[in-house]
């Protein structure tokens, strides 16, 4: 997908369309599956995104990983903690009023930092998957180390969390 | 040589009873024979140093304007040194041979009188401080030094008055009488301060010489002040009109002790600080007026309660107190040597008068209402007939002694107002009167059936007769031989007995014996009903016209009231801010603790609302500064 | 012509609804969920800056990597909390995790 | 590409997986009490070797992982800590229920978490420090799963963690997008004063005040505290709160000074708060491990105070407050332990009469509070010193009189645990035994705190070096 | 000095801690004769220091350094000159009478000795330390022991001890708070950043050298006088001493208020006069107003006590009335007797303690009312008790008569009209002392205090030792005054200097 030209921008408001539809149902939707299922849909979008961006590499490991691994975890955790009505098992708590205040006010900061910021746009430049692979284990070997110690943590941790209820229930 | 000696070693007098208290109190507490004698024979030793220092004084001339001083720093800092010594001029060594003398008979006196007392040997160990400090006052170079034995012998005092101190009355006297003296000490110690802080040394000397010399350039207005507060001293001490409360409840001490200090010699330390520091009075005709009027007047007023008191020893501390209003107003009116003579000769009629009463008293077992003795002549001869000598010298009846000092005072009086003089005769009548009405109804009368009075033994009658002795003698030799020219303020002046008054003060004396014969003469009792027709005046002259009642008025109302409303400020205000101050940060710390909801969301709420805080603060600081510059 | 701004305005609206969800919903997975919202609309951010105005373009994507990483990690701890709060307390509802408080 | 840059995080890592490897091997209800003593050893061990390393200065992996004595000070905070946890809790985890090992191993990955946190010099390596550090404390917080408690820290410790790190990478994008480039030396010349700036730089801090609980950031402290189990408590107030303050320290030194903005203003105000939060707070507090949370809130309050000047002696102080923190903090928490072992409580009343049951254990607790609370002759003394002295050297006069007043405040509650140790009747009269180790690491606390209250000299200058190497 | 005296005056309590730790609790005589032998080292050495202290050349004498701190500029320095060697003879006495006050200690008794050991080589640190770093640490180790003492062994009578302990330490310490502030101003703006030292001679030559700014002065001094003021129970700051000495065990409220209130007036002459001149002479008016209400104030207060340790706690708060007013003088004179009161007063004061400790363990009530007549049962007790009321009633030929005079003289020239409310306090104290000898001591006496003990064995040495100095430098005052005035005579220049300097409102 080239930048220029109409094709592109109808592919950038086609997809973050989809994507904030699908992430306001997420967040409004009071069935917990469908807002499950809606959430691999805006990882999709995203990954449309990342497309129109010419970052290839990143929408495949998007797709991959978020709507592939993450969205079936969060299907997984869903079945597993709820046994009753699943029409209402995604309520909303009374702060309803404080947190749209909230976000409001910080997504009111951000556009106004975004807005006012003169951005110095350059020509821009495409990274292929070549420059990340080499970036990873040049430079950034430390935190990709950090990374795997992070995942086997992660690991180690869900599994001593399971373990340890079964044991115990 | 003896004389040479004793000059040189003028400071052994006091040091001598110092050492018998130290020696006492350490080691000789538990065995009173043994401490009576060191104190006597310490006494006795003082006593005869004194005597080589008046034949020293004498034969060497020293005079009040070239005394014989020795000094040694005491403590010293740039811009004040304070020192200790001795000074001796003929005012001194009379005093010297006068309260070493009274000191050493009332001793010898005590050895009778307190036997069966528990703290005998502690009495004789605080009788023998008190000697030594008065002692050390009396040679005092300086204010300073004066002031620190003037506040020593208030202790002591303090500690005999309340000898008895199982007695709540004497504790309470006790305090009652330090408590007075402690508010002549404040004006005193001002005094002394602006002495200091004005002419830079507190030495007689030296301010006999500045004093002078200050008052010609710049009036006399500030150093009257200074001279009133010093007054204030001998105000309380010497129990003068305002603060003479305490001297009627000092008799709740034993009478030796009333007789050694409430009468003879403590008292008279206020006359002598005046008499000592003459050269800076003598120069504030202001203030000599206030010594004179308020001498005479307490002289008036004293005599005025001591005429319809019943207790014996109440009787004598008012007529002590009238006797010192004389001394007040003979040094007022600018007479030296008329108060210094009456100083010596009150004393031994007033120590004698004290110490019959002591035998009285011990003889009665402590029955002090003279109206329940009566016809005591005829089982106390001895007593009755000194006492008598005793009366006959107060009065003022030539030749006895009280007679030529009274006259001396007279005569100077005249000399400068005939109202003071006029006053100073009227209380003579009345000295005259209240003494005899004491002695003939105590001694004359039919005898009281329930108390059987006996003879007290030698000890107590020796001293007595010495002081009797000397009653009779202290008046005609001292004026014989020149105590004018000898203890004097300025020229020497040898007047001689001015018939006139002389014969005057006689008549007076003896107007007032008549009247009492007439009155107590035969029936004792009979007499009292006439003296209550004169009606309000009598419950006014018994009750001391209610001074004391006022000032305890004051005391319970004012200074404890107040201290009660401080005390209240202090647990609320005070402290209440203080606890208040600790509530309110508990109370914070709870409404902070409140805030921990335990609700997630409550939290990540806050933290963003904080975020957008910071960025305002930024936003607006940042524009404020302008973007540049560090706060 | 679609500049940065579009892009980080689209992340802006991502974080905003995220946020939004994170704070208001009741359901711990549904808070989860809003949670990676808001890292997406991050990740979104930097893709967007890495192609349009950053001078080490890489840099920007290698970061977006490790969030995703760390993200799905993330996911992985928080179900196994939420399986574990339930098995406890029978519940995951966020209101009701409220006994530690004070 | 050097790795002995790496030396120190690798070797820990490798300790982390031989402990995994070497639980495998033993039968599933063998004490684990061994592991503890390996990983204790293996601590040890590379604390020696580290301190031969001073002097060594380099930045690795073209600039950004830094090699230098800040970061070394920081490393050995860390191991220290780690030690001295490990330590006295090994009685701790040998009675856990399950998965005792995995304990010591995610200890151990928090640890190389904090570490690459204190070497870090861009951005990515910052996050990726960060995330595993919190990573291995979700866990560990939530460790104790048979009380909920333990898990419902661990929940509100990972979805509020999330939020702030989801903040705090918002803000670094922006960064990066105004800098372009992620390594500190970078941004600094390339953060242009704008609006982005401000949101970006506010949501990094908003991040970093979220870690070392500086409020209004500080809410999860308390609760998290009082869930997690004691050693987890205590690393978390020592490890991730020094964590905190060494990226802190490095981005407040070398990226934002330059940017034009009144940056020292915002943490005056977060200081103030602490101070004022933290203190007052814990006054009506029971629970010993609550009221340590809300101290260690005020603690964060008197470290800002050194970060204010800018210059090397609050760093100093800084680095030094931290050290002697570590051991108070042990102190406080070793005999904690040995309480809640006897009582299973640690409320003001389970503490009662200590003194006449483990007298030892007392003058430990008296110690280790006062010396939070900068009672001379304790290390807290000198520490505060240094701090509140640069602040005032930076002309901010009140907030060190305000650290003062308050850190006298603290000793009111502090003295109430003194108070009810010394004075209250023990409440029950079973014999109070102690385990060697606890006792071990307890003595050597307060020993520690005693000898660098009395001569601070060694490690004042330690801290100055390592603190120039940041402020020439 | 080969040989370190100080330290070895230092060390010496602290050791003698160090051994009691290892004695068992239940040897409590061994403990006792332990404390007490280190006591007496110290004692002994702290009265060769004062008696051989050569007062002709005075200056820094008995001098020790050692580095300790060198990058801050602070080292472990300690000396001894005209103002801290009498403070520090005052320290170890006080501390000697201590330990045979609390003889009669049988509860916990290790616990006890540890910590008073510990409080007096605390308050000894403070008065010999010539490095200012030293003299804080000191300053403030003290306040713990003083708390734990309280709270184990104190008494609560009219307020429970816990909240006299808990009052007496905040207070204390949030003094410290202002009084730490003021001073590391002091030591931040002295010197530049490098040449920054805490030696106190330095700190006072950067003052004359004039890198402090007046205003720097005014404002770092009322910091001080905030730290120091609360110490030495100045008027608005005085609520903590008569509930922390009547809560307090005997010989803490000995060492308390005999020697910690002093470290107050020491500072304030030390740091406030010697190192903020201009801020001293500033604040010198409301300092001298503040001690007249201190006077009269805590004297009228006193008179209503029912409780014999609330009428001493308040006596000692109007005490320290005169020694602020003779500071604020700002004269040598005043100064001089300031100094020489600040010894008198702790003489005092532990004496009187020390007998109402006596009293109290004898009799188990402190409530006048209750008492009366004692001196029948109680000769020995009675003299000391007498003794001590004459003394703080400023009876010549006792310690404090001379230094209060000197007081007067110096502050009659400063403030008149402050030194004459000051003066009239005699009659107060008069008042409200002789009241309670009078209510205690004399009056019928009262059968059920008949089985009552007197002095017997170690309660004596309290009252010969501290008697003796009442006694001793009562009547050769030189042998205290020489040493005080070598102290203070060297600061006439800087006196004259600031004796026109601006003051809050002009002298009164």
């Amino acid at each position: 997908m080239e930048n220029g030209g109409l094709m592109h921008t109808l592919a950038f408001f086609l997809l973050s369309g989809i994507t904030l539809a699908a992430a306001m149902g997420v967040v409004f939707k009071r069935n917990l599956v469908h807002s499950a299922f809606l959430l691999s849909v805006t990882f999709l979008g995203v990954a449309g995104l990342y497309m129109t961006l010419q970052a290839e590499f990143m929408a495949a490991v998007q797709a991959l990983v978020y709507s592939g691994a993450v969205a079936v975890l969060v299907v997984i955790g869903v079945m597993l903690t709820h046994r009753q009505q699943m029409s209402r098992s995604n309520p909303p708590n009374k702060m309803l009023l404080v947190g749209a205040l909230a976000a409001l006010s910080v997504v009111g900061a951000i556009v106004w930092a975004i807005l006012a910021t003169p951005w110095k746009v350059g020509k821009g430049s495409v990274v292929t998957a070549g420059d990340i692979g080499r970036r990873f284990l040049t430079d950034f070997a430390p935190p990709f180390e950090a990374v795997a110690l992070l995942l086997l943590a992660a690991l180690i941790g869900a599994v001593v969390l399971f373990k340890g209820g079964k044991a115990q229930s | 040589m003896w004389a040479d000696f004793s000059l040189h070693h003028a400071w052994l007098i006091p040091l001598l009873p110092a050492l018998a208290f130290a020696i006492i109190s350490f080691f000789l507490l538990r065995s009173p024979w043994l401490a009576a004698r060191l104190a006597i024979a310490a006494m006795g030793t003082a006593f005869l140093i004194a005597l080589g220092v008046v034949w020293a004084v004498g034969s060497k001339g020293i005079t009040v304007e070239a005394p014989f001083v020795m000094k040694t720093v005491w403590f010293s800092m740039p811009g004040l040194v304070a020192s200790m010594g001795v000074l001796v001029d003929p005012i001194a060594a009379m005093m010297l041979f006068v309260v070493s003398l009274i000191s050493l008979l009332v001793l010898i006196y005590s050895t009778g009188y307190m036997t069966g007392d528990p703290g005998y040997a502690r009495f004789f160990a605080f009788m023998s401080l008190f000697a030594a400090s008065m002692l050390a006052m009396v040679i005092a170079t300086n204010f300073l030094q004066m002031f620190v034995f003037w506040e020593l012998v208030g202790l002591c005092s303090y500690l005999l008055i309340g000898w008895y101190f199982f007695k709540i009355s004497a504790r309470e006297a006790a305090k009652k009488a330090f408590m007075t003296t402690r508010i002549g000490d404040f004006g005193i110690l001002l005094g002394i301060l602006f002495l200091q802080i004005a002419f830079g040394t507190l030495d007689f000397g030296e301010l006999a010489v500045k004093v002078p010399a200050y008052v010609q350039q710049n009036g006399v207005a500030l150093l009257t002040c200074v001279a009133l507060l010093l007054f204030a001293g001998p105000i309380a001490k010497s129990g003068q009109f305002p603060l003479h409360v305490w001297l009627p409840d000092a008799m709740e001490g034993p009478t030796p002790v009333s007789a050694l200090i409430h009468a003879a010699t403590m008292v008279v330390a206020g006359v002598y600080l005046v008499a000592r520091a003459f050269a800076i009075f003598s120069v504030l005709p202001g203030a000599m007026t206030v010594i004179a009027w308020l001498g005479c007047f307490t002289a008036l007023f004293a005599a005025a309660i001591a005429l319809t008191q019943r207790e014996i020893k109440r009787i004598l501390a008012f007529s002590t107190i009238s006797q010192l209003g004389y001394m007040m107003l003979a040094l007022g009116v600018g007479s030296l040597t008329a108060s210094m003579f009456h100083l010596m000769t009150h004393a031994f009629f007033k120590a004698l008068l004290f110490l019959g009463a002591g035998s009285i008293l011990h003889a009665l077992h402590d029955k002090a209402d003279i109206f329940e003795m009566g016809g005591l002549r005829k089982s106390m001869p001895a007593t009755c007939a000194m006492m008598g000598i005793a009366v006959l010298a107060i009065a003022g009846i030539p030749p006895f002694a009280g007679f030529f000092s009274k006259d001396e005072i007279l005569v100077a009086a005249a000399h400068v107002s005939t109202p003071l003089y006029i006053g100073a005769s009227f209380t003579a009548f009345l000295t005259a009167f209240y003494m005899a009405r004491l002695f003939l109804v105590a001694f004359f009368g039919e005898e009281n059936p329930h108390n059987h009075a006996h003879e007290s033994g030698l000890a107590m009658l020796a001293p007595m007769g010495v002081l009797a002795v000397f009653s009779i003698i202290a008046g005609i030799v001292p004026f014989t031989m020149g105590f004018g020219d000898w203890v004097r303020f300025g020229p020497a002046h040898h007047a001689g007995i001015d018939w006139g008054i002389a014969s005057a003060s006689t008549l007076i004396a003896l107007a007032g014996f008549g009247l009492a014969w007439a009155i107590y003469g035969n029936g004792a009792r009979r007499s009292d009903a006439i003296v209550k027709q004169v009606g309000v005046l009598y419950s006014l002259s018994l009750n001391k016209f209610y001074i004391d009642e006022i000032y305890q008025w004051f005391n319970r109302n004012i200074v404890t009231g107040l201290a009660r409303v401080l005390y209240w400020v202090d647990l609320n205000v005070v402290d209440g801010i203080v606890d208040g101050a600790a509530q309110k940060s508990g109370a914070v710390g709870n409404i902070l603790r409140r805030f921990q909801t335990g609700q997630t969301q409550h939290y990540a709420a806050l933290m963003l609302m904080a975020t957008v805080m910071m960025t305002l603060i930024l936003a607006i600081t940042a524009g404020a500064v302008a973007g540049g510059g560090k706060i | 012509m679609i500049g940065l701004s579009h892009y980080l305005l689209v992340g802006a609206a991502l974080f905003g609804l995220g946020l939004f969800g994170l704070l208001t919903k009741r359901n711990l997975i549904a808070v989860l969920m809003s949670i990676e919202l808001m890292l997406n609309s991050v990740n979104i951010n930097l893709v967007a800056f890495s192609r349009f105005s950053a001078t080490d373009a890489a840099a920007g994507q290698v970061f977006s990597l490790f969030i995703i990483a760390v993200a799905a990690a993330e996911v992985a701890v928080g179900l196994a909390l939420a399986y574990a709060i339930y098995r406890g307390r029978d519940t995951v509802s966020v209101d009701e995790m409220n006994w530690l408080k004070w | 590409m050097n790795f002995d840059a790496l030396m120190l995080e690798m070797a820990v890592a490798l300790l982390a997986l031989l402990i995994l490897v070497a639980d495998l091997l033993m039968e599933p209800g063998q004490s684990r009490r061994k592991l503890g003593y390996l990983a204790i050893a293996g601590l040890t061990g590379l604390l020696l070797v580290s301190l031969g390393r001073y002097g060594m200065q380099g930045a690795f992996f073209n600039g950004l992982f830094l090699q230098d004595d800040y970061a070394l000070f920081f490393k050995q905070t860390f191991l220290i800590g780690a030690i001295l946890v490990c330590l006295f809790s090994l009685d701790t985890v040998d009675n856990l229920p399950h998965s005792r090992a995995e304990f010591y191993v995610l200890l151990l990955f928090a640890v190389v978490g904090m570490m690459i946190l204190a070497s870090a010099n861009d951005l990515i390596t910052l996050y990726v420090g960060i995330e595993l550090m919190t990573f291995s404390f979700f866990i560990l917080v939530g460790y104790v799963l048979c009380e909920t408690k333990s898990t419902e820290a661990a929940i509100k410790y990972l979805v509020l963690a999330s939020a702030a790190s989801a903040v705090m990478l918002y803000g670094m994008s922006l960064l990066f997008g105004i800098a372009g480039q992620l390594s500190y030396n970078a941004l600094a010349k390339g953060l242009t004063a704008s609006p982005a700036l401000i949101v970006g730089g506010v949501m990094v801090l908003s991040g970093f005040a979220f870690k070392i609980a500086a409020p209004p950031f500080h809410m999860w402290a308390p609760d998290v505290y009082e869930g997690a189990p004691i050693p987890v408590t205590a690393l978390l107030a020592m490890g991730s709160k020094a964590a905190g303050f060494a990226a802190m320290v490095r981005i407040f030194a070398e990226v934002f000074p330059g940017t034009g903005y009144p940056w020292p203003l915002l943490l005056l105000l977060l200081s103030g708060a602490a101070m004022l939060v933290g203190n007052l707070a814990a006054i009506p507090q029971t629970n010993l491990k609550r009221m340590l949370a809300y101290s260690s809130v005020a603690q964060a309050g008197y470290l800002l105070t050194g970060m204010l000047s800018g210059g090397f002696a609050g760093v100093k102080g800084v680095l030094f407050y931290l050290m002697i923190y570590v051991f108070a903090n042990v102190g406080a928490f070793a005999v904690l332990t040995a309480v809640s072992r006897h009582r299973n409580g640690e409320t003001i009343g389970d503490i009662a009469g200590l003194s006449r049951k483990a007298p030892v254990l007392a003058v430990v607790m008296t110690v280790s509070l006062l010396s939070m609370a900068g009672i001379p002759p304790l290390a807290g003394f000198v520490g505060k010193f240094f701090l509140f002295s640069s602040a005032i050297d930076a002309g901010y006069l009140w907030i060190a009189v305000l650290g003062f007043v308050l850190s006298m405040v603290s000793v009111y509650y502090y003295l109430n645990v003194v108070k009810s140790m010394y004075l209250g009747a023990p409440a029950d009269d079973r014999p109070f035994e102690i385990a060697m180790p606890v006792r071990v690491t307890a003595v050597f606390a307060m020993a520690a705190t005693l000898a660098m209250g009395v001569y601070p000299g060694p490690l004042s200058q330690l801290a100055e070096t390592a603190a120039k190497t940041v402020f020439k | 000095m080969s040989f370190p005296v100080l330290s070895t005056i230092l060390f010496a309590p602290i050791a003698g801690a160090a051994a009691i730790t290892f004695l068992p609790t239940t040897a409590g005589s061994t403990i006792k004769k332990v404390s007490a032998a280190s006591m007496g080292i110290s004692f002994l050495l702290s009265l060769m220091v004062f008696f051989g202290y050569n007062w002709q050349t005075g200056g820094m004498q008995f001098v020790e350094t050692l580095t300790w701190l060198p990058e801050m500029g602070a080292s472990y320095s300690l000396g001894v000159d005209g103002l801290s060697a009498p403070m520090i003879l005052l320290t170890a006495l006080i501390g000697f009478a201590g330990v045979f006050a609390s003889w009669r200690v049988d509860e916990r008794p290790k616990e006890f000795f540890i910590l008073f050991l510990l409080l007096v080589a605390g308050v000894a640190g403070t008065f010999v330390a010539r490095d200012l770093f030293l003299f804080l640490l000191c300053y403030e180790v003290v306040v713990i022991p003083i708390y734990i003492m309280i709270i184990l062994w104190g008494s609560s009578k009219r307020v429970t001890k816990e909240y006299a302990a808990m009052k007496l330490t905040i207070y204390l310490l949030l003094g410290s708070a202002f009084l730490l502030a003021g001073i590391l101003m002091l030591y931040l703006n002295a010197y530049p950043a490098g040449a920054r030292t805490f030696s106190m001679e330095a700190l006072a030559k950067a003052a004359s050298s004039g890198a402090l700014s007046p205003e720097f002065q005014k404002f770092a001094f009322f910091f001080v006088m905030l730290g120091f003021g609360s110490l030495l129970s100045m008027w608005p700051f005085h609520s903590w001493s008569p509930d922390g000495y009547a809560g307090a065990p005997t010989a803490v409220s000995m060492v308390h208020a005999g020697v910690l209130k002093k470290i107050g007036g020491y500072g304030l002459i030390r740091i406030g006069l010697l190192m903020l001149p201009l801020g001293f002479k500033f604040w010198a008016p409301l300092i001298a107003a503040f001690g007249v209400a201190n006077v009269a104030y805590a004297a009228f207060i006193a008179l209503v006590q029912k409780d014999m340790k609330y009428v001493v706690g308040y006596s000692s708060v109007s005490h320290m009335g005169y020694v602020l007013i003779g500071i604020a003088a700002a004269d040598v004179i005043g100064i001089n007797g300031a100094v020489a009161n600040m010894f008198a007063h702790g003489v005092m004061s532990a004496l009187f303690f020390a007998m109402i400790g006596h009293i109290y363990h004898a009799t188990h009530t402190r409530h006048i009312p209750d008492l009366g007549g004692l001196a029948h049962q109680m000769p020995r007790a009675t003299v000391g008790f007498f003794l001590a009321g004459m003394a703080s009633l400023g009876l010549p030929g006792l310690i404090s008569f001379v230094p209060e005079f000197t007081i007067f003289v110096g502050s009659f020239k400063a403030f008149p009209l402050f030194a004459v409310l000051a003066i009239a306090g005699i009659i107060l104290t008069a008042l409200y002392v002789l009241r309670v000898l009078a209510d205690v001591l004399f009056g019928p006496r009262r059968s059920e205090w008949d089985g009552v003990h007197d002095l017997h064995g170690a309660d004596w040495v309290p009252l010969v030792v501290l008697g003796a100095f009442l006694i001793g430098f009562g009547f050769f005052p030189s042998l205290l005054m020489d040493v005080v005035n070598s102290g203070i005579e060297p600061l006439t220049p800087l006196l004259v200097k600031i004796k026109t300097a601006a003051t809050l409102w002009g002298g009164l």
